[in-house]
């Protein structure tokens, strides 16, 4: 009758982030206004929980609460991401949050909650439930990205998310409306029988693509990447580390599960769809970031790119391409949530120095920071040795697997266009003439600690990926 | 037989010269610095001498080959460091030791007081040790060592003046001009590897010896290689049309063009043809090309040198035309008589050099002749020893010149491969030889003085230098006198010394002509009789226009301005060279190459791709509008698009 | 009686003219509103559907989705109140200082 | 012409011009009072669908307190009338082209779908529905789908806590 | 698969390849401003580092014509990745070359940086880090990212340490290298996917062995890949834009590096990669690239001649040059390849030299525009002396060594039967003494047309011994050749050995009409299976 105990340990990750939500929003009040840093080491020591809890949910892996929810080796690395994106980025956060007088618990508990969400997202298994784990972490991200109430940039950012947003979820939800009616049910195994047993009818097709606008848009898949510049630009900028890496790697995760286990039976279909988005995706955030001068901007097209080096891997539809995906998404994260949090600290107060021209002569006056921003960057670009190579190695390779020579070749070429506005960032970090007029602001061990983390992920990655990606091969057999 | 077993050792002596002197020389005072630089050349000469005495103590049928290590060795292909000796590598030796031994000396008083003199005897030294080389090399690629060497001393020693452009121009000048002609040499050296698999001359003249001759008509390998060599010849012997160099190289000082501009490095050419003879014998349009080449130029110059108003140029053309003559003798298949040419030529071609030194330096360093005159009384010896030199160039009996020279025609007239015409442009060359060579000594040493004589103290040389001259003097009379017994029915033991090198030629001359007979004996006088009534003619026609009537010169020169200018320029070759070749290769290289291909098209498209990306760039960023409401259109359209497809695949 | 695919039409149309209200209107508040015509065509399906298979799960998923309509709603009228507060505004083309 | 296909019909065009009206009024509160307009409609057609819970839901939380909150944000904000400036062209000219194309398409997708469907839905309503009684339902929300029914929980809470940190005045 | 495959691991190679990073890390612990021990630190490492190098010639087997101080680790196992290095009579030199130019790059710099010296240094020795790596890595993957790794390194040379349009030089060259690796990257991991390993040696056996080949057109795609990104280094032809901009601009020690090393690579990945692994591709695509390397001989030469800036003419004649060895590898003759080889050596000393006689110059005036100078024999004897010896070697003038190399391409070449070709590259001879002399004579003779150039001292005691070590080595290399080419004849002949055999393979497979990829047991792990067999073969060979 009532889900047996199991089924608590496989969400214990979710459990403990939602009760340390809810912790700091009960001692939150209590807290004078000077010490609410209190909250985020409390949010912090959430997440370490949260991670140790992952232990627990390995030891008794299975599906959870009537088959809703799957606790594979999958959903545990995307929590392994999600997780340790939030704890970096509630380490970047302090100081920012300071500098912006918006030092809140209700901060921290919105982002525990977010991840919650994403932890749903990555082990559902059921349309629906993945609907309200989406709309947990939207939902809390809107509000993210408007947490500088008074600031016209971070209200615009976030109405545009939130209405676009709640736009893409609701053809979202029709997609799981129709596909609902066509199949009887919404949970992918019984989706990927019933497709077995007969060959997609329209209203599935229909609903798959409806899913897959509500989805793309979640992973800025052009042409619904439209929203990522701007909503990344405008939100405060730990926020958007952790939208350009979270979130996506949550869609990711459930988007693979959807296409490649409940619809994998109709890849020739949605194969097609993702090849096109791809390239989309990569050409308009390479090119355009071309022209960018706002680093934060930048690094949001950049993001856009991104994620068209990932659908790349996507569209291998292999179980090397899932493996590749999920590795993409890993290092990924670890390289952009250093470089937004490096362009938080270097913004300083109200985000004023997001200017190219800013970072002039960082190389001289603050070379550590420029050295982490550089690994960053050249990690971004593919430079080998660092994470970002081995991702795309991996999902080249995955794709030319496949035989998609061309896709390879396309992305290979966008990679060196990248190169170009990443090395800009470089050149001005080291090459041209520092500007006087600003001091930097002293580096806080939680920032420092939170730029050391990333760093050795990267390098981690960059040299010694064997074992995350035997992880991810083992995740991507999970599926099924 | 030391020497003969170290030969080494005669190229090592004046590279060690070389190098002591331009390692330590530049802090050294004078004196030690002609010790190690007149002492090495000095011992080179003394044990060249001791190699003499071996080698006809030996007196061996095959060449003496000393291999030392293998310089090159990649594949099939392999270059052994490797030195020999031969009847004609003794010949060419003593001329190179024995002549430099004395230009050395010489230098000594006339370098003086020029600065740089450690780095001037350096290079001269230099120069020894790779022309001993080149003469010395077993095989054909280190021939081309020595060649390349001697080019490179001759650039250095040109342009030894180098604050003067035109010291610098002209060193730079012979160097690329030669360096056309070697890429010649280059490619027959690679056609001979490629052809024998080797590049020795034991192993390529054995394997050519049984080859066929060549038709005149239907070149083979041979003639092409034979032809290709014949370029690095013609560049290093300042022939036709390379010769443009050797005029412009006077600017270096006067010892280094009597040396390497007229007595050695300029023979290479002769001597690598001479070298080569099994293969220009096998391809007798290779042949007959060399002969005519060395007639024509000899002709050519010659008319040059009889408007050159510069001392030193009119000696120039008078050793391009030497040169026509010895390549003529060995195109018409007499090496031997190119040979004795050219060591004749070595002797008293350097002593008009070193003469026109002592005269200029006398002089003060005036160079044109129409600034001197009745310089006879005041430098007696400069003025003996150069008439002497004088006589023997433009044949006068029983002085060297006469004798080779009239082999040469002889040959060329009468000898195996006669032919006519050659033999005529060779005589009018020795008229016109006679004629310039007088003019240049009355124009100087007769008539009045045409100087300022309280600006020039014109006085003789110091012994250094004439002690030389003297010594070259007595050579210049007696160098040909090998040959006298031929006169009187005896043999020509020059030839009868070199004739185990040229032995397979000669056979193989015989047999192609079958019909061929050795001329009556009387021919030799009525030769010679022709060539003495030449020179004398020549002699009278500079006589009558420089002594008898003075100004018929200059009214013969107005009369036919034309050709006189034709003459004093040079018939205008340099600046058709500058017109046709040199500018346009550069407006080419400048106008077109770089600006429009290289920096216009080649970089131009790669700068206007990134150009073009970031204008892409520019136009998608403004698919970021700002406005939410074409957000929320573009996410129609690819909600559109996804579904529209999707359906229309299931369709 | 009344074909089920009847009642998926309405709902589409409902959904569509929702999707058209989101593009066409300007004022925040009312974009919003279509949001909410289209969950609402949603919800239509949802019930049709449970009804054809005569299941209760479209059911339950129409509750799910009204009350995420109600969460959304709370959250985002606020955003539109701070929005409206800041710029003194409700049309939605005003609010374009993020853009290229 | 059963009385049920009436009701639907009628129903049906109530909804769809309300959701007209709702896009071509110009004061929001018209625009509200459309949009609860549509919700009654819709609220009857389940009725008529025999989902009784739902259908009062859909008055309750939705006619209610939903769009109550909006007229009240409306009220607050007091929004004017509605400016029709046109900054997007694309939107202008893309917009009504492109939802014709999708009611198209999900047209077509239908008449794909239960072409062959037909005999069953009919079947389906012919078979006498067991009706969703509340009690099944509750059942089944609070077995099998306990898991998203808690996570609403936790959105709620986020709703509150975001509702609290955005619209609260600054101290 | 273990280590154990290849017998006595040795660790020289990883050691050679790393030691400069302990450089590096110390000094980082040094103090910013400390710039004697800065320099003398970095002095030291690179002179040990060079010293350490010479052993690899104590225990090189001239017979052995495979990969030897071979070293094999698994390193990414899930990709089929190892950490396998090794070199042979190719590398073997390269390394040498490399360890010997870094020295003298960095007495080169040792007065002229002045600004962020510790950083410089660094960079140095982590360049050097990057190039010995590149020349000893067995493993595609490895070789790639030792490829890419270095250009940073150099990127910064260039931007901070550079003069003039740096950042744009420097952005120029490192894009056009990208561009042109990373196609061969795709090609890398396309070879990955028929041949399921990385490792070259396993490989070049499989191709050697039949137990895989691949379709044509595949195989010449994968050529031009790579042919592309080793065209850009060289660089061929079309592609050499790159290179005068960042010579010009690049700091001396730069220009010394990227003339004396890095153009090298191109021409090493054409021998280590083209070659054997697409032989068939690299017969039918040689004529082409034969032309192109003919015409950039030419071109470059006549392009060189006018230039107005020394830098710039010295950077002309580095692509006039290396065309001359490309054309020497594509001609697959042992002479000639020998002489290609050789002349990668030669050039890399011989334009060194001219590249630090510029960077002499520029130090005392700095401007490198020819007509600043003029008659600098008379201040500067000896520098100027040095100046033409570089001049003569890098002219081909026998018996200094670039001649040696020059000659033996072409003799290659004309015994291979291309006439053609070899007579034109001939002229490359006569091109090149064209405007090494001109040069010369402007910079050097003449009189002195600026009167501040009367006054410039001669060549310093440091700058002295560098030019002086350098020339010792231009003569002996032109004098002892052997010494060098005995090391390499094995090498060059098991390579073309190992093309025909390749070649005569594939030709079979196209007869059968199996145009698909196909490998032995490819289904599960050929890889194993190759690299067993390769281990049995390299027992085979004592």
């Amino acid at each position: 009758m009532f889900p047996p105990l199991q089924d608590l340990y496989r969400i214990g990750p979710e459990i403990v982030l939602c009760v340390f939500g809810m912790l700091i929003m009960l001692i939150d009040p209590f807290v004078p206004a000077g010490r609410k840093r209190s909250m985020g080491w409390l949010g912090f020591a959430g997440t370490l929980v949260a991670l140790a809890s992952l232990r627990w949910a390995f030891l008794n892996r299975g599906s959870a609460y009537s088959d809703l929810l799957r606790m594979d080796t999958f959903s545990l690395f995307v929590h392994g991401i999600v997780i340790s994106v939030a704890a970096i980025a509630i380490l970047g956060s302090f100081d920012y949050l300071d500098n912006e007088k918006i030092q809140r618990g209700e901060y921290y508990a919105l982002l525990l909650f977010a991840t919650a969400g994403m932890g749903i997202l990555a082990g559902a298994n059921e349309l629906v439930t993945a609907f309200v784990g989406l709309e947990m972490s939207s939902i809390s991200t809107y509000i993210l990205a408007g947490f500088r109430r008074t600031e016209l940039k971070s209200n615009e950012s976030s109405m545009k998310y939130f209405l676009l947003g709640s736009f893409a979820t609701a053809f979202f939800l029709y997609g799981i409306a129709l596909t609902y009616g066509a199949t009887r049910s919404t949970r992918f195994d019984v989706i990927s029988n019933a497709l077995s047993s007969h060959a997609a009818g329209a209203l599935l097709i229909l609903g798959l693509g409806l899913i897959f606008v509500g989805l793309g848009f979640k992973v800025v898949a052009a042409p619904f990447q439209i929203y990522t510049p701007d909503v990344y630009e405008g939100a405060p900028t730990p926020v958007t580390a952790v939208l350009a890496s979270g979130p996506k790697a949550a869609a990711f995760a459930v988007m693979l599960r959807i296409f490649y286990t409940a619809f994998g039976s109709t890849s020739h279909i949605w194969f097609w769809a993702i090849w096109v988005s791809a390239v989309l995706t990569m050409c308009i955030g390479n090119f355009a970031a071309l022209v960018q001068s706002n680093v934060k901007r930048l690094l949001a097209y950049s993001s856009i790119a991104h994620a068209g080096y990932i659908l790349v891997a996507f569209a291998a539809a292999s179980e090397i391409g899932v493996a590749a995906v999920l590795f993409y998404l890993a290092s990924y994260a670890a390289m952009t949530l250093g470089a937004f949090l490096i362009v938080a600290y270097v913004g300083g107060t109200g985000e004023r120095r997001l200017d190219i021209a800013d970072y002039a002569g960082l190389g001289t006056s603050q070379p550590w920071i420029a050295a982490c921003f550089s690994l960053f960057l050249l990690s971004l670009l593919g430079l080998p040795a660092t994470a970002g190579f081995l991702g795309k190695f991996y999902a080249f390779s995955a794709a030319l697997d496949q035989r998609l020579v061309w896709l390879v070749v396309i992305a290979a070429i966008n990679s060196v266009i990248g190169a170009y506005y990443y090395l800009k960032v470089i050149v001005s970090m080291y090459f041209w003439e520092p500007n006087k007029d600003w001091t930097p602001s002293p580096l806080h061990a939680p920032m420092f600690i939170a730029l050391l983390l990333t760093a050795a992920g990267t390098i981690y990655l960059g040299i010694l990926p064997d074992r995350v990606m035997q992880w991810a091969l083992a995740s991507a057999r999970s599926l099924h | 037989m030391f020497i003969l077993n170290h030969l080494w050792v005669i190229i090592a002596l004046p590279l060690a010269g070389s190098m002591l002197t331009l390692l330590a020389g530049r802090h050294w005072p004078k004196k030690a610095v002609n010790l190690s630089s007149v002492g090495f050349p000095v011992l080179a000469f003394a044990s060249y001498c001791e190699l003499v005495r071996e080698f006809f103590a030996l007196n061996p049928a095959a060449p003496v080959i000393k291999d030392y290590f293998t310089w090159m060795v990649a594949g099939n292909f392999r270059v052994d460091f490797a030195l020999q000796v031969d009847q004609l590598t003794i010949v060419m030796l003593g001329v190179v030791t024995f002549v430099g031994m004395l230009i050395h000396i010489y230098s000594v008083g006339y370098m003086a007081h020029e600065d740089g003199y450690y780095r001037f005897f350096a290079e001269m030294n230099l120069f020894m040790f790779f022309m001993s080389t080149l003469v010395m090399s077993a095989n054909l690629v280190l021939l081309f060592v020595g060649w390349e060497g001697v080019g490179l001393c001759s650039y250095l020693l040109i342009s030894f003046f180098f604050t003067k452009k035109s010291a610098a121009d002209a060193g730079k000048k012979a160097f690329i001009t030669t360096r056309i002609g070697d890429w010649g040499f280059t490619i027959g050296i690679l056609m001979t590897f490629w052809l024998f698999k080797a590049v020795d001359y034991q192993t390529i003249f054995a394997k050519v010896a049984n080859m066929p001759v060549e038709g005149m008509h239907h070149w083979g390998a041979l003639t092409v290689i034979c032809l290709l060599l014949l370029a690095g010849a013609i560049g290093k012997s300042a022939q036709l049309p390379l010769y443009v160099w050797l005029p412009d190289a006077m600017e270096g000082p006067t010892p280094v063009s009597a040396l390497i501009h007229a007595a050695t490095m300029v023979t290479a050419g002769v001597y690598m043809v001479a070298r080569m003879n099994p293969f220009f014998s096998h391809s007798p349009a290779a042949a007959l090309t060399v002969a005519i080449i060395g007639a024509v130029t000899a002709l050519y110059a010659a008319t040059i040198a009889l408007a050159q108003t510069d001392i030193k140029k009119v000696l120039a053309y008078s050793t391009i035309s030497q040169l026509g003559y010895m390549f003529l003798a060995c195109g018409v298949g007499a090496y031997a008589a190119g040979i004795f040419h050219l060591m004749t030529h070595a002797f008293f071609k350097a002593l008009l050099f070193l003469a026109a030194g002592s005269v200029i330096h006398a002089m003060g360093g005036e160079q044109n002749m129409f600034n001197m005159g009745g310089l006879r009384k005041k430098i007696p010896w400069t003025y003996g020893t150069m008439l002497v030199a004088t006589l023997a160039i433009s044949g006068a009996p029983l002085f060297a010149g006469f004798f080779s020279k009239d082999q040469i025609l002889f040959d060329a007239y009468a000898g195996i491969n006669a032919n006519f015409l050659l033999y005529g442009l060779g005589t009018l060359g020795a008229l016109i030889t006679a004629c310039y060579m007088f003019r240049l000594i009355f124009l100087t040493f007769h008539g009045k003085p045409r100087f300022d004589e309280h600006r020039v103290h014109v006085h003789e040389s110091p012994k250094v230098m004439v002690v030389p001259m003297v010594i070259l003097a007595f050579l210049s009379i007696v160098g040909g006198w090998f040959v006298l017994p031929t006169y009187f029915g005896g043999k020509d033991s020059f030839q009868a010394f070199l004739e185990p090198v040229f032995a397979g030629s000669n056979a193989l001359a015989q047999q192609m002509r079958p019909g061929y007979v050795e001329p009556p004996h009387s021919l030799e006088y009525e030769m010679a009789a022709i060539a003495v009534g030449v020179a004398l003619l020549g002699f009278l026609i500079a006589l009558y226009l420089y002594i008898l009537k003075p100004n018929a010169a200059k009214k013969l020169a107005t009369g036919m301005r034309p050709i006189y200018q034709l003459l004093l320029r040079k018939y205008y070759v340099d600046e058709l060279y500058g017109a046709v070749v040199i500018g346009p290769l550069i407006w080419l290289s400048r106008n077109v190459l770089w600006k429009v291909i290289d920096v216009g098209l080649i970089d131009g498209s790669v700068n206007g791709l990134a150009f073009l990306s970031r204008r892409v760039g520019g136009g998608l960023r403004h698919m970021q509008g700002g406005n939410e409401r074409s957000y929320a259109t573009w996410v129609v359209i690819g909600a559109v698009a996804v579904t529209v497809f999707f359906v229309w695949m299931v369709r | 009686m009344v074909p089920i695919s009847y009642y998926i039409i309405l709902s589409a149309v409902l959904f569509g003219l929702g999707v058209v209200g989101f593009v066409f209107k300007r004022n925040i508040i009312t974009i919003f509103m279509s949001i909410e015509l289209m969950l609402n065509g949603v919800n239509l399906a949802f019930v049709a559907f449970s009804r054809e298979f005569n299941q209760l799960d479209g059911l339950v998923f129409v509750f799910f989705v009204i009350v995420v309509a109600a969460a959304e709603a709370a959250v985002g009228l606020a955003i539109i109140m701070v929005v409206a507060r800041n710029r003194k505004s409700l049309n939605v083309e005003d609010v374009n200082l993020l853009k290229f | 012409m059963s009385v049920a296909m009436l009701v639907f019909f009628a129903c049906g065009v109530m909804a769809v011009l309300g959701a007209i009206g709702l896009i071509l009024a110009r004061e929001p509160v018209h625009s509200a009072l459309s949009l609860v307009l549509v919700m009654v409609a819709l609220a009857v057609l389940y009725l008529l669908l025999g989902a009784a819970f739902i259908a009062a839901i859909q008055i309750l939380v939705y006619a209610g307190a939903v769009m109550v909150l909006f007229v009240f944000v409306i009220m607050l904000l007091n929004a004017g009338v509605e400016v029709r400036t046109n900054l997007s062209l694309l939107a202008r000219w893309v917009g009504i082209p492109l939802a014709i194309v999708f009611l198209v398409e999900m047209a077509y997708a239908m008449s794909r779908e239960y072409g062959a469907r037909t005999a069953m839905a009919a079947g389906g309503t012919a078979a006498g529905p067991v009706p969703a009684s509340t009690q099944a339902l509750s059942m089944k929300l609070f077995t099998e789908y306990v898991l998203p029914f808690e996570l609403t929980s936790i959105l709620i809470l986020i709703a509150i806590l975001g509702a609290l940190v955005l619209a609260k005045k600054e101290a | 698969m273990d280590g154990a495959l290849v017998q006595n691991q040795s660790y020289v190679l990883t050691v050679l390849t790393f030691f400069p990073l302990f450089g590096t890390f110390a000094l980082l612990l040094l103090k910013g401003d400390d710039h004697v021990w800065i320099r003398r630190l970095t002095l030291i490492t690179s002179i040990i580092e060079f010293i350490l190098s010479l052993f690899l010639l104590r225990g090189f087997d001239l017979g052995n014509g495979s990969y030897q101080f071979e070293e094999f680790h698994n390193w990414i196992p899930s990709l089929q990745i190892h950490y396998h290095m090794g070199i042979d009579g190719i590398s073997l030199f390269l390394v040498l070359l490399t360890t010997f130019l870094t020295p003298l790059a960095v007495l080169c710099s040792w007065k002229s940086i002045q600004t962020h010296v510790k950083e410089f240094f660094a960079m140095l020795l982590v360049l050097e880090m990057g190039m010995v790596g590149v020349f000893c890595s067995l493993d595609l993957f490895l070789f790639f990212l030792f490829w890419e790794v270095m250009l940073i390194p150099m990127y910064f040379l260039i931007g901070i340490w550079g003069h003039g349009r740096k950042i744009y030089a420097a952005l120029k060259f490192i894009l056009y290298t990208m561009l042109g690796s990373i196609l061969m990257l795709v090609a890398i991991l396309w070879l990955y996917r028929v041949a399921h390993t990385f490792d070259l040696p396993a490989i070049q056996f499989m191709l050697s062995h039949g137990q895989l080949s691949l379709p044509w057109s595949t195989e010449l795609l994968m050529f031009l890949a790579f042919m592309l990104a080793f065209a850009i280094k060289v660089p061929l032809f079309p592609l050499h834009t790159w290179l005068p901009d960042a010579h010009t601009e690049a700091p001396t020690a730069g220009s010394v590096i990227l003339a004396g090393v890095l153009l090298k690579m191109g021409t090493y990945g054409m021998l280590r990669f083209c070659l054997p692994l697409f032989p068939e591709a690299a017969h039918r695509a040689a004529p082409v690239i034969a032309v192109l390397a003919i015409i950039g001989i030419v071109y470059a030469a006549l392009v060189a001649m006018i230039q107005h800036d020394l830098k710039r003419l010295v950077a002309y004649t580095s692509v006039s040059h290396l065309g001359f060895v490309v054309l020497g590898i594509f001609v697959f003759n042992p002479t000639a390849m020998e002489g290609a080889i050789y002349q990668m050596l030669n050039h890399g000393v011989s334009t060194g030299v001219l590249f630090l006689v510029c960077g002499m110059l520029y130090d005392r005036r700095h401007t490198y525009e020819i007509k600043e100078f003029g008659g600098l024999a008379k201040p500067m004897p000896i520098l100027c002396a040095f100046f033409l010896f570089a001049c003569l070697s890098s002219l081909a003038l026998p018996m200094l060594n670039g001649f040696v190399g020059e000659f033996m391409i072409l003799i290659g070449v004309f015994d291979a039967h291309h006439f053609a070709w070899a007579t034109w590259a001939a002229t490359g001879a006569i091109l090149s003494a064209v405007y090494l002399l001109w040069a010369y004579q402007r910079v050097a003779l003449e009189k002195i047309t600026v009167e501040k150039n009367a006054a410039l001292p001669d060549a310093s005691t440091r700058e002295r011994v560098i030019l002086i070590v350098a020339s010792v080595v231009i003569l002996f290399m032109g004098i002892f050749s052997p010494l060098f080419t005995h090391r390499m004849d094995a090498t060059t002949n098991a390579l073309l050995q190992q093309m025909r055999a390749t070649a005569s393979y594939e030709a079979r497979a196209r007869q059968s009409h199996s145009l698909t990829p196909r490998v032995a047991a490819r289904q599960q792990n050929a890889h194993e299976l190759a690299m067993r067999s390769v281990s049995l073969e390299r027992r085979a060979q004592p």
